[in-house]
Order: structure tokens, then C-alpha cells, then sequence
């Protein structure tokens, strides 16, 4: 099971894959690309990973968060390359038969997968392209 | 001994390519091999602290030794979701 | 605009029609049918409207949300009618620049939806039918 | 006065139909038609008090007096999402 993928990412898919009979709610976080950043247009976002770093690092985040929420069923998709606007760069489905649960533990999800994974993006736009956070 | 360098995002493009091996001397710390890139090139000057540091696909502290045959990749601000 | 439906929820309509290019990500809260309440087997629930009041009672929820959450898209759907286990009965969509406010908004229209919305809910199973929260 | 009863859910189970027309006196209260309800339905015996009241699609308070055409519709506990 690869949470990356060059693709892109067919949600409806992620869903049934993990909904159950018990299940009385879902949640999905869906990442997009937007048309802005910090007061400049983007055009496209470059997303590159360290692939089996990155793999490793949001396994070890699922597994965490599956413990701390246990009846919540988790699948989390990354996409990798070059993203337009309005496209899904991130799809978090966390299923659950009471709400509470499913909204906790997508909300910790990407938070620590905005921490932690190995995964870059180069913004590209009418003002050039650049590495976001990195200071030159 | 020869360690596995893996360079991603910015500092691919600062350094010119995505990987190499390097020699470097028994009981080098990986923020050693930091200071030796800032050496060689300029646009790293400003980072005196090394960034999040994988050795072989985990992070791991600045000042960890390396052995023969490490993976070492310095991790620029991560981004994704 | 109607929030209800007697029809299968389109989620994917509605995410289209909340997206905008500005919104870097997007919250989907879906309930679902599922198979069990307070210890007893469900196979459908039933849902049931005073329609007229049910749509006004959302709109002023929805307008309530809005309001507090400026920068968050909102799009709300309620299907009513004979339910089986898997079938989605409301869905939510938040969009927004960041994602803070859309867990936020969303979370607020469903805790806000359940508690004033004129809907009930007849659950069906093995064991009988009953309408849900009233004490016999 | 004619004043439009609508009923849900339990309610119309238990009553029987889903809208009536119900002559009542001028002032009544809402309450007071539950009342009634209450004294018809004995279903309804353990409920004193009466559940929300809508008056014209809107929560009302249950001591609202009720006018000439108005539509008043008791709310069972709800249940949607």
C-alpha cells in the first residue's frame, strides 16, 4: 500500500475503500492547489518527495493516529508532480460511526503531515517559480 | 569511508544533482557534512544550522555519526499536503 | 436553492459547485446510514422533513456560519425518503483558502444541523421500527 | 378561531394524520393545544410538557398566543443528519 502517487487521485475510490458497515460519517480533507500564495499568483505547484522517507513518515503518523482515535478507519493519498490549480494535491478520508472521531483525527492527520513528511513544492507563476520556505 | 548523499528540492537545484557518494573521514557527524556543502557553495552561506537531517529514510540528530555505507539527506522546510 | 433532496447525494456536484479558485482545500462531512444504534441492528432509516421550515432553518444555519467564517464556501445537502446502510443522508461542504476554517465551519453546520433542523429519523431493523429520541 | 395543525413523524403516527384544522378559542396559547393533544392520545400522557413549537415554520415559545390562520406544528426531538 503506497500513499503516493503520480495520478490523479480518485477520491471516491479512497471512500469506499475505507468505509464500513458501522460507519455513520466520513470526513474528507482534500488538499487543492490555489491560486495564491502569500500575495503572488500560482499557476502550478511542483510537488517532489524523498518517495521512501515520505512513505515511512505518514505510515508512522497513520499508525499514531489510528491508535489515538481506534475506531476510526484511515486512508491518506499524496500526489506527486507538476499540479494546476483546483487539482487535489492531498485526499484524507477518516470514517467513523460517531463524527467527533472522524473530525479529530483527519484535523491531526494533515497537521502532522504538514510537519513532518519529506515532501517539497516548487510554486510556479507569472512571477517566477520558488521552493516554498526556503529563505534565499 | 563512502557515504550515500541524496539532495532534493532546493538544494538539488543549489548543488547540481540528486545524488553522490562521498569519502569522508571515519567518525564524521552528519552536520559536518553540512558545513562542507556551505563550503562549496555560496547560497547555503546564510544556513549555518544544518536542516532536518534522514539518515537512511529516519530522521536523525545533527550530531550523528555516520558509518560506512549511511544514506544521508539533508531535509530543506518540508511542504507537502 | 433547495437543501433538500429526495434524490442519491451528488457530493462531487457539490463539491464543483463551493470550489473556488482561492480555496486551498476543501472539508467533506458525509453521514451515512450505518448498521447499528444503541446496541440494536439497523437496515434503513427513514427521514422524514416539515419541509418548508426544514430548508429556512438551514439557510439561517448556514447564513449564521457564513457570517462567521467569512472566507469559507459553504454548500449543504439533506435527503430525505427511505435510507439503506451506506447511503449517505447529509453532506457539507467547506471550502476555503486554509484549512483551519474549513474543519471549523464544517464542524459547526453538522453539531448546528442536528440540533435545531425540523428532521426525524424512523430507524428500521430486525427488532421493529422506532422513531428516533422519543421515549415511549 | 381556525388555526392549521401539521403533524410529524411520531406525532403523525400516534395522531393519525398529518394536518388537521382545529377550531380553538381566541387566545389560546400553544401549550394549550398540546394540552388537548395530550387529553385525545394517551401515547402522549407522559408528555407534559410540550416539545419545541413551531408557529408559521418558526420556533416559537410554547406560551405563544396563536392567531386566526396561524400553522402550528409540534417538533418531536430531532433527528437529522
Amino acid at each position: 500500500m503506497s500513499y503516493l502517487t503520480d495520478a490523479p487521485i480518485d477520491t471516491a475510490a479512497l471512500i469506499r475503500r475505507v468505509m464500513r458497515p458501522s460507519d455513520g460519517a466520513y470526513v474528507l480533507f482534500d488538499g487543492v492547489v490555489r491560486d495564491h500564495h502569500e500575495g503572488h499568483a500560482v499557476e502550478s505547484i511542483l510537488y517532489e518527495a524523498y518517495r521512501p522517507m515520505a512513505e515511512k513518515e505518514i505510515d508512522k503518523i497513520v499508525t499514531n493516529t489510528a491508535n489515538q482515535y481506534p475506531d476510526v478507519a484511515i486512508a491518506v493519498v499524496h500526489r506527486l508532480g507538476n499540479l494546476r490549480v483546483g487539482e487535489s494535491s492531498i485526499a484524507i478520508v477518516c470514517a467513523s460511526p460517531h463524527r467527533a472521531e472522524a473530525f479529530a483525527a483527519c484535523r491531526v492527520l494533515i497537521d502532522r503531515i504538514k510537519e513532518t513528511v519529506p515532501i517539497w513544492k516548487k510554486e510556479r507563476g507569472p512571477d517566477g517559480e520558488e521552493w516554498v520556505g526556503w529563505q534565499k | 569511508m563512502r557515504v550515500r548523499m541524496l539532495y532534493f528540492a532546493v538544494l538539488r537545484d543549489i548543488i547540481g544533482k540528486s545524488e553522490a557518494d562521498v569519502m569522508i573521514p571515519e567518525g564524521t557527524r552528519a552536520a559536518e557534512v553540512w558545513q562542507m556543502l556551505r563550503r562549496d557553495h555560496r547560497e547555503l552561506a546564510g544556513y549555518e544550522q544544518p536542516p532536518l537531517t534522514a539518515i537512511n529514510e529516519n530522521y536523525a540528530a545533527p550530531d550523528s555519526v555516520l558509518r560506512e555505507g549511511d544514506e544521508l539527506a539533508f531535509i530543506p522546510p518540508v511542504a507537502g499536503g
